[in-house]
């Protein structure tokens, strides 16, 4: 039985990267080297700035990154605006991990894998991804469809051009935006109605990430394809506190996001009311 | 069974005091709340309800939690060790009782609250039994016994006489020295009591319906708005709620350092669920019904079937509006029982 | 908490702009010395003090709380000094009424010429506060450095 | 008059004057009416007794942007000048409002009778000033004078400030007593038995601010003590600082605004008499700028928003010699 | 984090005397956000500019703390030093370890201690400031210049001759003021007439000024570029384009009870009068208090006179408003009322006469016509007294004068008691002086004139008393230099009263939000180096309004005032004052109470689509016009959700000083 959840540990952030123009990459680790605690894929951790806030995250990084782990953090409030503002080599307070991760290890064993994700909705399916890629043989076929506002906002372009999109990783990469832009020759649309056109298998199985009315509609889509809901996984995103499933904000029906989430089945969600 | 005269009572708690801290129900600037009880304060146990509940002796209010520093680019932390002293709360009602069950469900289940473990552990509870309930009591439709609340401990008041009961080893610790009494006044009381209780106008709620089974059917139920209209969104229900036990984790730089602390906070309160971008429950209607959802379905869903409502009645009486559970349960419960 | 072995007042100073704050540069260029124990924060105008400044100086530990502005009539901007006499007037009376000593907080005005002005005032107001002694009614005991 | 006034009220409804009104329905006792917005098919639940003390004025802001004709609402005389300084502020438009005044001769306290010792209350007979309560324990008789709210002792009269039509007679209930009585008490103990006084009180405050959100002149968007950005945002009285911090600044805040309608005092949960911080500003006030009721007349300038050139200075707190 | 820079300024030895700047750097420097930390010896030197101009750009600092001078004195400066980098001129503070520390305290433990705390409180504060940009408002090319006499006329042509329009207010029937009145000016001893008059023609013919004589500022509203006066014209009850000063109305005039103003009341006027011969506009005007139709609604022989046809019974004041650029103020002074000085027995004798009466009786144009005669009796004083510093001076008795030096009376009663000399070399003249003053060019050589050349008896020393004996005044003072009681049996006393601003200066001074000091004279923005400008923006001063000054510094500060004028005027628009109101239309209740205490009417409420997390919809919500707000404040602490806020002193970054400094 834990009893230090409550209490944060100091992390040292040793790299800032600058991912698109509202969301930016840390890199922590504790502050002696090596990463600050173990996790799985999906799974948050609370970050905090004492004097200004306490906020959840996802981790972007996989479990299988050794050394550290990694948040790709959007600028929308005071404490995501007091990260961005932060240097290399500066301190936090980190606590974790929370959460259900996705079931990397059962249930997505095996299968063929559509990952889904619109903006910074792929910092949570990040994880997973590479997560993947380094059991690489454990699991079927992969597609990934992502796409953003434009091509600046794309996350991690990089490495998904470097390595996800690398043919010895055998992973289908379709990226897209909405709108047509200069310098972009790849594919214009939305993300669900991109999804129609690919018009994947209905035997995969589905993780989803994005903004609420991009899962609404990528939902519609894949019920269109032919999917059921039990094949589907999302992860969410409420206000917590405590992360521990006691203060009580991030309850849904009979559900705390913060311990028996975020990562939710469809079918799971349906059970809950609709209050997210 | 033992017994204390009540002008006696004095001279016991004195007793006690001398060895650890005793919390009592306390007569302070006309209200009764629940108190460090000292020689001079003016203890009330005749008084059916604090206005606060027991619960502050386990989960305070605002409790500091732990202190940051910070020098240059470097920070430390430095936990606040949880309160690891004894004390005796004294003078509990079984509805309070009760409630300590239910906020154990949430401190206590792994993860387990240092802080509330710690203050659990070094607690003896002396229960009080209810000799006089008011209307708007309801605890009966919970399985609660107001004539034989539990603890460490039990007094009944019958007349001049304070009678105990010791249920643990804790509490025979408190009481062995007393004088040893029978227990024909104690359940002549006890009788009546219960008499009076089951003829409380709400001794026969209708729970039925109130489950995991039924809960979007309930968290659909049209009158929610009806019964949120009047909310003004203040916390007095959850404040005085025994079993309320939502909180805020907040940070006080004080100049020198930043404490963090938590202090209780209401689902009625419109930032309780507040983001940069937005809140999931926009207006009172959803954080009035998340409230009592909470307490009559989601809470009974996790903990088979436990309700988080202990019939305390203090939502009825304080509600500056005369919202409350009991309307409630009215509104959405199934046919009459 | 250590021994108080010298106890400094800690005191607010809030001054206009165009007056006070005037006042303040002439009583210094004039070289009339006042106790370091007084603070002077600058505002635009004796209006611009919020309540919340005065109880936040309280909070964080200051013994006394002084507002200086131009003369009634005087103002920079007119009617400033009006507003912030009412308010003042009002707030002093009810942190008087709660049993904060009234000596602890005042309003003077100190026109740009009256540095002798403004240093006397500063000398008296400080000296008041460290006859009262230290601010125990009224602050936030997790702002006192332990 | 309860019948009285559904009759009218479901004629003007009839006539197409509004299709809701603003009044109070019966709760599950007697006395625990509850403030409520009705159509003409839930109007049987209305009602008005000797138990409608809520202010209803405060409700009718999250009506405005909803409607679209107008709204009937019940006014009590005290209720009226709360509704006109909502109007003042532009928080309620009169236009939009059908006031019927409604007459007030007191309402009763329960909480005095429970203060008494009365409790497992079922019922009340009124007759004239003695009521007859019922409960589980037996019969009791009081005065009903002695058990009216607090506020009705310091009735502001039976006049009704703003009313299209009034139905239903007055009383004034304060018998003469001065509303300032305890403000000037307060004032006459000297400043350490005010500072004990106000600790006693304040200390008892749970901070769950109902005070703040019944007041009528509260009615900020977003209060400051909630808002991240202001830097005095808190939750809870986590000292004796935070305590008189939240009911200092509210009170100042609401200072030339409040009407006295004596809500804040009413729904404490601990029985803070709040109402006396914000009665210290109304003394104040009379006695250093001239009498001034909040909400006599729509489109008043308050004194605190006012000044003349000869105000007096703040150092007339020091003269007034209540330091001691 | 934001990065933060810290500069600490030894001032010399001015700072750093008293206050141990390193260890004030060294301190500041292990402040959180502060990334840079240094002192130098002069940082407003150009030098210390580029310190921090470098620093700037090197260490890409987000602001800069000044700890030196005050920031009345260097803020502006370290603003263009900022901007100069790159850096927003509002991302600056400065910490005053000057005034505020280094010249009050002499221990240097607790001033370094206290410079630390308020580089501290300007750090805190610094994090807090977001940069601001300045709006623009026009600027009418038109002055109003306040006040006829020499200031406002020199000035008013100063600024017509750059050719923009002028309109002098003058509240008396012609321009001409103070100096109109004098016979001859020194040290020169030329004649104040001979030199003022075409100055007077001159204003009165240019094309670029308009002449409002009789006339009064009522109101002005507006801001510096956008001034609206209301100027009441009084009615004259004389068409001023009908009239041709004839004069003949004036000789007319069966009323002889007016008191000659021109002649400071020394003899009497008609009801319908030209003020003196060469009064611009020459244009009678009616003195209604004095005038038999009026009273009686007879007479009017005037009229019946006027072969212009220019009386008007009926005329009636005239309200002008119009727009101005910048406003001149230049509303001279007047002599104190002599009468509470009971000791000099100016209430007792008629031969008791203050300077400025002397200075009509020996002009030609005066009551006398230009011989000095008693005003009793109207024979030739033999021996003459004067008095200086009455009323001027008087530090022991502020209730009946002035604490300050009037300035003028040493050199103009030397004049007086030269030119008695040199025309009636048998009048014995005697001074009274405390200290005679002549600090200005050829003032010195000119008194030793009078004392060495015209055999003037300086006495030093006061006047106790002046009694009546029977035709003579006895004067008894004493001599401080031979120690000794001196009676002198005089025929004459003159006063030399001390000067104080024109009654009306006051008003002017409220309706302009010009601050005064308590002697009601102008302040001026800075007493050294802004002497000509008021604190408030767009308002200027000119001549003695300000203070007390002679003739040609009266002129010299007029030309100064005129300058400042048409370099404001030369710009088609005003870059603002960015520390003004906002309001949070998000947390606006739409409540009104801020308008209602605004002093500029800079505050409107509109009905607005507004869109925030806990509230879309439209709402009423208060506007602030940024051209207008001056940035007092005063709505800021009128909102109770702090809607309401001030860029530059916002309410966080108040906090954060207040918290620092109690830290």
């Amino acid at each position: 039985m834990r009893t230090d959840n409550l209490i944060p540990m100091i992390g040292v952030v040793t790299e800032i990267r600058q991912d698109t123009p509202d969301i930016k990459t840390f890199r922590v680790e504790k502050p002696e080297g090596g990463k600050c605690f173990e996790h799985m894929p999906g799974q948050c951790a609370m970050l905090s700035i004492p004097g200004v806030g306490e906020a959840m995250f996802s981790i972007t990084s996989s479990p299988t990154v050794k050394d550290y782990q990694e948040f790709s953090i959007k600028k929308c409030g005071c404490l995501t605006e007091w990260l961005h503002a932060m240097e290399p080599g500066q301190q936090i307070m980190i606590r974790g991990p929370f959460g259900k991760h996705f079931p990397v290890e059962d249930a997505l064993k095996g299968k063929d894998l559509l990952f889904i994700a619109g903006g910074v909705g792929l910092a949570p399916l990040h994880s997973v991804i590479n997560y993947v890629l380094d059991n690489r043989d454990d699991y079927g076929k992969v597609d990934i469809v992502y796409g953003s506002r434009s091509k600046d906002d794309l996350l991690d372009i990089d490495e998904i051009q470097s390595s996800w999109m690398d043919p010895a990783n055998r992973m289908d990469v379709h990226l897209t935006i909405d709108r047509p832009q200069e310098g972009w020759d790849g594919h214009v649309a939305f993300v669900p109605t991109y999804v129609e056109e690919l018009g994947f298998d209905p035997n995969k199985t589905v993780l989803v990430c994005g903004p609420p009315i991009m899962i609404k509609f990528v939902l519609q889509a894949l019920t269109k394809l032919g999917f059921q809901k039990e094949q589907v996984y999302t992860t969410m995103e409420l206000r917590m506190k405590c992360g521990l499933g006691k203060c009580g904000r991030c309850n849904i029906g009979d559900k705390y996001v913060c311990k028996d989430g975020p990562v939710f089945r469809f079918d799971e969600l349906d059970e809950l009311p609709s209050e997210y | 069974m033992k017994k204390l005269s009540l002008n006696s009572l004095n001279q016991w708690l004195e007793g006690i005091a001398g060895e650890r801290r005793v919390i009592a129900p306390i007569e302070a600037a006309d209200q009764v709340n629940y108190g460090v009880w000292t020689p001079d304060s003016k203890i009330r146990l005749d008084a059916l309800r604090t206005v606060k509940s027991a619960k502050d002796a386990f989960f305070p209010q605002v409790e500091n939690m732990m202190n940051f520093r910070a020098e240059g680019k470097n920070l430390s932390v430095e936990m606040i060790d949880p309160k690891a002293e004894d004390f005796v709360i004294l003078g509990v009602k079984a509805c309070d009782a009760r409630s300590f069950d239910i906020l154990d469900r949430v401190f206590l289940s792994d993860p387990y609250d240092p802080f509330y473990a710690a203050r659990r552990e070094h607690a003896t509870v002396v229960t009080l039994a209810c000799g006089r309930p008011d209307e708007n009591c309801f605890c009966v439709n919970f399985g609660i016994d107001p004539a034989d609340p539990k603890g460490d401990a039990t007094m009944w008041i019958v007349d001049d006489t304070l009678y105990l009961r010791a249920n643990t080893e804790k509490g025979e610790a408190l009481v062995k020295d007393l004088e040893d009494a029978d227990d024909a006044a104690v359940k002549a009381q006890q009788a009546k009591t219960r008499e009076v209780a089951e003829k409380l106008p709400f001794a026969r709620l209708n729970l039925k319906g109130f489950d995991g089974d039924h809960l979007m059917e309930k968290f659909n139920d049209p009158h929610w708005a009806e019964l949120s209209r009047a909310c003004l969104g203040c916390g007095t229900c959850t404040f005085v709620c025994p079993t309320c036990q939502c909180y805020d984790i907040r940070d006080f730089d004080t100049g020198h350092g930043v404490q963090r602390y938590r202090c209780w906070d209401s689902c009625m309160y419109s930032d309780f669920t507040l983001m940069a971008h937005g809140t999931n429950r926009p207006t009172q209607v959803e954080r009035f019904r998340q409230r009592f959802m909470h307490k009559l379905i989601y809470f009974p869903s996790n903990n088979e079937g436990m309700y988080s409502c202990v019939g305390c009645g203090r939502c009825l009486a304080k509600c500056p509006q005369n919202l409350n559970i009991v309307k409630v349960i009215k509104a959405l419960g199934g046919d009459e029982a | 908490m250590s021994v108080n072995t010298e106890w400094k007042p800690k005191i607010v100073a809030f001054c206009c702009n165009w007056c006070s704050y005037a006042g303040a540069d002439l009583a210094g260029s004039s070289r009339l010395s006042y106790p370091a124990d007084v603070k002077i924060i600058r505002i635009p105008c004796s209006c611009r003090l919020n309540p919340l400044f005065i109880l936040r100086a309280f909070q964080r530990g200051a013994d006394g709380v002084i507002l200086c502005g131009c003369h009634p009539g005087d103002c920079h901007y007119s009617t400033g000094n009006y507003y912030a006499r009412r308010r003042m007037t009002l707030l002093f009376s009810m942190l008087s009424y709660l049993g904060i000593d009234s000596r602890r907080t005042r309003v003077e005005w100190v026109s740009a010429a009256e540095g002798p002005k403004f240093a006397a005032t500063m000398n008296d107001f400080a000296k008041t506060i460290t006859e009262l002694g230290e601010n125990v009614k009224l602050g936030d005991l997790r702002c006192k450095e332990n | 008059m309860q019948r009285e006034l559904i009759d009218r009220i479901r004629a003007l409804m009839d006539e197409g004057v509004a299709t809701r009104v603003l009044g109070w329905k019966k709760g599950e006792f007697f006395y625990d009416t509850e403030p409520a917005i009705l159509t003409a098919e839930q109007l049987d639940q209305l009602v008005y007794d000797s138990f409608c003390g809520p202010n209803l004025s405060k409700y009718l802001i999250q009506e405005m942007p909803k409607l679209e004709g107008k709204i009937i609402a019940l006014i009590k005389p005290c209720d009226s000048y709360s509704f006109n300084q909502l109007c003042t502020e532009h928080r309620v438009d009169r236009e939009k409002v059908y006031v019927i005044g409604v007459g007030c001769k007191g309402k009763i306290d329960v909480d005095k009778l429970r203060a008494r010792g009365i409790t497992g209350i079922t019922a009340i007979d009124e007759d004239g000033d003695t009521l007859t309560v019922h409960t589980l324990y037996g019969d009791e008789t009081v005065n009903r004078h002695e058990v009216l709210l607090n506020k009705c002792l310091t009735c502001k009269g039976k006049e009704h400030r703003v009313f299209d039509e009034q139905i239903g007679e007055s009383e004034d209930t304060s018998a003469g007593a001065d509303r300032f009585d305890m403000v000037k008490k307060l004032e006459a103990m000297t400043a350490q038995e005010r500072f004990e006084f106000w600790r006693g009180e304040l200390s008892k405050c749970i901070r769950c601010n109902a005070c703040r959100n019944v007041c009528p002149a509260c009615s900020c968007v977003k209060c400051v003590f909630d808002n991240p950005n202001t830097g005095v945002q808190n939750k809870a009285a986590a000292d004796d600082f935070e305590e008189n911090m939240f009911h200092i600044i509210r009170a100042f805040h609401v200072a030339g605004r409040c009407t006295d309608c004596g809500e804040c005092s009413r729904v404490c949960p601990q029985g803070i008499p709040l109402h006396l911080l914000n009665r210290k500003f109304i003394a104040d006030i009379d006695d250093l700028y001239g009498e001034y009721q909040a909400g006599e007349e729509i489109g008043q300038r308050h004194p605190v928003i006012n000044y003349t050139q000869e105000d007096c200075e703040p150092s007339v707190v020091r003269e007034r010699g209540n330091q001691a | 984090m934001q990065k933060i820079g810290v500069f600490v300024c030894w001032c010399g030895s001015n700072i750093a005397a008293t206050v141990d700047v390193k260890a004030v750097a060294n301190a500041l420097r292990s402040e959180p956000g502060v990334v840079f930390s240094t002192e130098y010896q002069y940082m407003c030197s150009e030098n210390g500019q580029n310190l921090i101009k470098d620093t700037i750009r090197d260490y890409k600092l987000d602001g800069i703390v000044i700890c030196s001078c005050s920031p009345r004195m260097h803020e502006a400066t370290f603003r263009k030093t900022a901007l100069a980098a790159g850096l927003n001129p509002y991302m600056v503070e400065i910490a005053n370890i000057r005034e505020q520390v280094s010249w009050i305290h002499k221990d240097m433990t607790e001033a370094t201690d206290k410079a630390i705390v308020l580089g501290r409180a300007a750090i805190a504060k610094v994090k807090k400031n977001a940069p601001l940009t300045a709006g623009t408002s026009p600027v009418t090319k038109r002055a109003l210049v306040i006040g006829g006499g020499i200031a406002g006329i020199q000035t008013a042509l100063d600024v017509a001759d750059a050719g923009y329009e002028v309109d002098i207010v003058e509240k008396s029937p012609t321009i001409g003021g103070r100096m109109a009145q004098l016979d001859k000016t020194f040290p020169t001893l030329d004649c104040a007439a001979c030199i003022l008059t075409p100055k007077m023609v001159e204003a009165n013919q240019h094309e670029n000024i308009n002449l409002l004589t009789y006339s009064e500022v009522e109101s002005v509203s507006g801001f510096v570029g956008s001034f609206k006066a209301k100027i009441r014209k009084k009615a004259r009850f004389v068409d001023e384009v009908k009239c041709t000063g004839c004069g003949v109305c004036t000789e007319k005039c069966p009323s002889r009870k007016g008191l000659n103003e021109f002649n400071m009341g020394l003899n009497t006027r008609g009801a319908v009068y030209i003020p003196f011969a060469q009064a611009v506009p020459n244009k009678a005007v009616i003195d209604a208090s004095n005038c038999i139709h009026f009273r009686t609604g007879k007479c009017g022989i005037c009229e019946k006179n006027c072969s212009a046809g220019a009386i008007k019974f009926d005329q009636q004041d005239e309200i002008i408003e119009r727009d101005y650029g910048a406003i001149v103020v230049a509303t001279g002074f007047k002599p104190i009322d002599a009468s509470a000085f009971d000791e000099y027995a100016y209430n007792q004798s008629k031969d008791v006469v203050t300077s400025l009466e002397f200075e009509r009786l020996m002009n030609a144009a005066g009551p006398t016509k230009g011989t000095l005669l008693r005003p009793s009796d109207g024979e030739h004083p033999h021996e003459i007294v004067f008095i200086q510093c009455v009323g001027s001076r008087c530090s022991r008795d502020a209730s009946k004068g002035k604490e300050y030096c009037s300035k003028i009376c040493c050199m103009y009663t030397a004049k007086h008691a030269m030119l008695v000399r040199e025309k009636y070399p048998d009048t014995k003249v005697h001074v009274f002086y405390i200290d005679v003053r002549t600090p200005g060019k050829n003032f010195d050589e000119f008194y030793r004139r009078a004392v060495e050349q015209y055999g003037v008896d300086y006495i030093k020393g006061m006047v106790g008393k002046v009694t009546v004996e029977g035709k003579k005044l006895r004067v008894q003072g004493s001599d401080l230099i031979s120690n000794e009681q001196v009676h002198i049996d005089a025929d004459m006393v003159v006063l030399a009263t001390a000067i104080e601003p024109d009654p009306t200066a006051r008003s002017i001074g409220t309706m302009l939000t010009a601050s005064m000091d308590t002697n009601d004279f102008f302040t001026e923005a800075h007493p050294k180096l802004r002497p000509v400008e008021s604190p408030t923006a767009g308002i200027f001063l000119s001549g003695v309004c300000q203070g007390p000054k002679d003739i040609p510094e009266t002129v010299s500060q007029a030309g100064a005032a005129a300058s400042k004028v048409i370099g404001l005027l030369s710009k088609n628009e005003l870059v603002g004052n960015p520390c003004v109101a906002h309001a949070n239309e998000l947390l606006c209740n739409g409540c009104s109470q801020c308008e209602r205490v605004c002093p500029y009417g800079a505050i409107t409420y509109v009905e607005k689509e507004v869109r925030g997390p806990e509230f879309r919809g439209t709402k009423r919500v208060a506007v602030v016009n940024e051209a207008v707000c001056q940035g007092c404040g005063a709505c800021t602490v009128t909102c109770p959700s702090t809607a309401m806020d001030l860029k530059g002193f916002s309410n966080n970054q108040i906090m954060a000083e207040v918290d620092a400094i109690c830290r």
